[in-house]
């Protein structure tokens, strides 16, 4: 279906748009997964695929906001294999409930699985077993209605272990803090599953907050969670997961999450909010616009008086 | 140190209070956003200064100099003492190093089964009445951690003979059906509610009502449960929050996000000052 | 068989002297496990077990130089799992070999795995769970002689898979760059199997080039490769790889390990070595006397001139 | 670029050179110890900048100004692009993201089959002649990197219709059986020898003779093998080093601790003048 050049993880020089990346990696069709949790979410890629209009779209995450819930509203996404869908403190996820309650914008089929077998299902993926075994899930309906999850006795002990199946996934688009242009990415704070989802997924998109030369990566080779073997393109995107927080970088963006959520609650307010922060901005660079670097200065800040990369 | 309990305090404080007490010094507590990292926080800056919260993110034990608005909120990151991946703090947790988890549902049986994913109502899985966020870490939590704290709102409609779909495994049918199942944590050790606390039958894990929250009866608490509600031989009034609790839960949660209306009306200039204020005030506390 | 505080791991100072730690956590009959790997050995812990004549040992690990020749040499270890043992360049595993051809001192038990495999029994105990599968030992004879590892068709795709079994010892040393007195450890390059050793022990020792402050740990967090919960005693030992090299902080005595090699050709010679530089020096304070600490600084000024931790 | 040839050259360094010249630019190299790491520092300061040099215990992509004496020596963090853990790494190649492998044993068969455990002899795997290190992680190199070069001397001892132990193995019993056991890993493409090179027949997997070194006759080699050794329909003599590549082999190993006898007498002070010496000398070629 992907008909990607190979050899793209072998460039010396990665770097991309993000609308070239999106166009390059994402067909329609794509089974997909993104990277952050709670905080450093992939917002930009998300508005960028809805911006491309990319449909039928397979997602498979652990606990997706903005990429779960927003593409599931656009009606890119025909199937997910998820663990949880919503906003946290600000708001629910309107536009999962809408699908699953009411089918609008249409059907999605769901597969549910919980944080930490997503977890395994992308570090089985990493590294190349078919599955991870695991006592999660075992006494509770998640088994009932997922006939992926195989129960056996384990050879050894006879213990009841729950077989949680690999995903190898077409695309993974993951924001970490700064990566060279050849595609070694550093985190600065925790890492979600980052370093297994693009080990995982057949091609890699790296977002970062800062392309940074190849020396400043040698200097602080434990930071690099993905090394450059496993990235096909490096997209420059500082603000990318706004609203949301980025460790060390920019605070949460709670009364514009809250504002966001409040529109969300409606079918009306959903679409007139992708009009209004997707489409007409045209770009992440527009949507920046609209929020307001001045705005975004002031979270860079105030970010700043509590944590500081020391690195 | 002699207790001095509060008089003036909220219910969403007895809460946080409630939740503080469940945990020991030394404690690893896989800690949800609101009540439950807030009672983790009171815990530690009161009675157990050794506790380490784990957020479902990947960082361990922070320090924040402000409330924590996420689970991946940046205040998980500060000065904590590591920050890894999602998979190896759920390992961790699985290895069996997390000594209490505290998650919520929409509705819990008997056994302390919770149901945080669809309400069936007329329908089914497939077409329920209403679908909820999902397990998230919840399932995983309910079946590693050392002991579980359900917190949910006592509402006879939540508290149900059997759930819709058990999202996250308390004792299952009772006995040693967690055994059974090779479930490696163990189990819920209570449930805390709006009016009261339910602790769990130590043969049978059925919840029985161990204490009312001051000023609740037990015929109101029996009113809000659907099954034959076992209750204490000597049932107890929760322990008020002390004054030191509510102090600190209002220093902590100065803008009433969790613990009032903060969320409303809340501008960005309000917000940030919110937060740079309690950087400030929250230096004291450390 | 191991009778041990549970609570050791919740002790807020957990400082103690490698003597006392040795002899706490290492009682005969131990299955036990070292960190390292070509470089950041266990060297010191190592002369310290023979001192104490601590016996009838299970080892398990993947490639030990000192940890596994020497123990086996002293006469400390009664099985080994392990994939290699040697020393790669400066010479061979020759006490290894006298007690596989000629049971000199005695008899050891031998079940081979190989690296990666060795990696996976660590990873498997440290996430809880009985095994994971590979692809790695496929058509080889390590299968023919290992009855532990199963070979299966998976489940899913009936790929054929190894089933590699899990391994909890009773005792993980492991040596760091650095931890503070909680237990909390941070790793300056590479980490070998550190982080999983740590976890899948029962009790685990941190030995430390240097105790540093909480507060230092919590500057740079993303250096923590062992959390303090998974740690029963920290215990600091600067110079405890040598004659091996530890990144970041000293260089390889590759003259001294020549010498020391050439000594362990012949079991006289090695018995010669144990007598001058383990139990005649009485610590390992005496050791790094004899070797001297003009040498020792040396190697370490050496190293600054190529590597230096930014962190 | 015009190649120049050397003429002045021992064995080590045409062994070096040869190993390079497997190496295709871009390449990840999970490189032993030895001519191998020379032999991929070599193609990298010549024909392929771009190569990833993957190290056992951890670190990847090392760009040392000193000669490397050890998987996990502090050479292999100097400069590298990631250092992590053993098992990530070894995951990695698992992935597939390792192009080649390189390897030695005691013992190969025309399958290219190593052995790198026990020498029988009269006895078995139990009461071996010989005990060798055993696999480390060449097993796993075998079963997954993307195509293996195997290196060591010609000799009949060696080179056997059958090894006694298969380590790491090549093509197993030939056609597809390495398909047939699930092996990710390509198998091996050449076997570098003092003497000569073989490659394997792309549907038999037997190993045929391909070319000899300069100087070396096809009998000689034949005397050396313990089969009936098939040969190339044109053998060609193998591609002698360069003059650069030869220059860049003495730099990096200036104290010839590979290509010559270094290890023989080094005092610490030589050694300790060998390794600042290297540094400079090293930021030429940088």
């Amino acid at each position: 279906m992907i008909n990607i050049n190979p050899n793209d993880k072998k460039k010396p020089d990665k770097r991309m748009t993000l609308t070239d990346a999106i166009k390059t990696y994402v067909p329609d069709g794509s089974m997909i997964s993104f990277s952050g949790m709670g905080g450093a979410q992939c917002v930009a890629p998300t508005y960028e695929i809805i911006r491309q209009g990319i449909k039928k779209l397979t997602f498979v995450g652990d606990s997706p906001c903005e990429s779960g819930d927003m593409l599931i509203g656009a009606g890119a996404i025909k199937k997910a294999e998820i663990a949880w869908c919503s906003y946290a403190v600000a708001g629910l996820g309107y536009n999962y409930r809408r699908a699953i309650e009411q089918k609008i914008p249409h059907e999605i089929e769901l597969v549910e699985y919980s944080n930490y077998t997503i977890g395994l299902r992308f570090l089985a993926g990493a590294i190349n077993v078919p599955y991870i075994p695991t006592k999660s899930l075992m006494g509770s309906d998640l088994l009932k209605y997922n006939e992926k999850i195989k129960v056996e006795e384990d050879p050894y002990n006879g213990e009841k272990v729950a077989l949680i199946p690999a995903v190898n996934p077409d695309i993974a688009i993951v924001h970490v803090s700064r990566a060279d242009k050849r595609g070694n990415a550093q985190m600065f704070g925790f890492s979600s599953n980052a370093e297994n989802l693009a080990r995982a997924a057949k091609h890699t998109i790296v977002t970062c907050e800062e392309i940074v030369s190849t020396e400043e990566i040698q200097r602080h080779p434990n930071l690099t969670i993905i090394p450059e073997y496993a990235v096909d393109a490096v997209v420059e995107v500082p603000f990318a997961s706004h609203p949301w927080n980025f460790p060390y970088a920019y605070a949460y963006d709670m009364p514009f999450h809250t504002e966001q959520l409040a529109a969300f609650k409606t079918r009306e307010g959903f679409e007139k909010w992708l009009e209004d922060y997707c489409f007409a901005p045209g770009s992440w660079e527009g949507y920046l616009e609209k929020v307001g670097y001045g705005r975004l200065e002031k979270l860079r800040q105030l970010e700043r008086r509590f944590t500081k990369a020391k690195y | 140190m002699s207790k001095e309990y509060a008089q003036d305090y909220s219910l969403q404080e007895l809460l946080v209070a409630a939740s503080a007490k469940e945990i020991m010094d030394g404690d690893v507590v896989f800690a949800g956003v609101g009540v439950p990292t807030l009672g983790a926080m009171v815990a530690k800056l009161t009675h157990a200064p050794n506790v380490i919260m784990a957020m479902e993110s990947g960082s361990i034990g922070p320090q924040p100099y402000r409330v924590i608005l996420g689970i991946g909120d940046n205040a998980c990151v500060e000065n904590s003492i590591c920050t890894t991946s999602l998979w190896r703090l759920f390992s961790d947790q699985q290895r069996g190093y997390f000594d209490v988890g505290m998650i919520g549902g929409a509705q819990v049986d008997k056994y302390g089964n919770l149901n945080s994913t669809v309400i069936f109502g007329e329908g089914d899985y497939y077409t329920p009445a209403s679908r909820l966020p999902g397990s998230g870490g919840a399932n995983d939590i309910a079946s590693s951690a050392g002991r579980t704290i359900l917190t949910l709102p006592l509402q006879k409609r939540r508290f149900l003979e059997k759930v819709d779909y058990i999202t996250s495994p308390g004792y299952i049918d009772g006995y040693d059906a967690r055994e059974k199942h090779g479930l490696p944590g163990g189990g819920p050790a209570a449930i805390i509610t709006n009016k009261c606390v339910f602790r769990f039958d130590p043969t049978t894990k059925e919840a029985y009502l161990y204490s009312v929250h001051p000023g609740v009866t037990v015929e109101e608490v029996k009113a809000e449960v659907s099954w034959e509600l076992k209750i204490a031989d000597d049932v107890k009034v929760t322990e008020p929050p002390t004054l030191e609790e509510v102090r600190i839960t209002r220093i902590l949660d100065a803008g009433q996000i969790y613990t009032g209306s903060g969320l409303k009306g809340l501008t960005f200039e309000k917000y940030v000052q919110m937060l740079e204020t309690s950087q400030e005030i929250l230096h004291q506390l450390f």
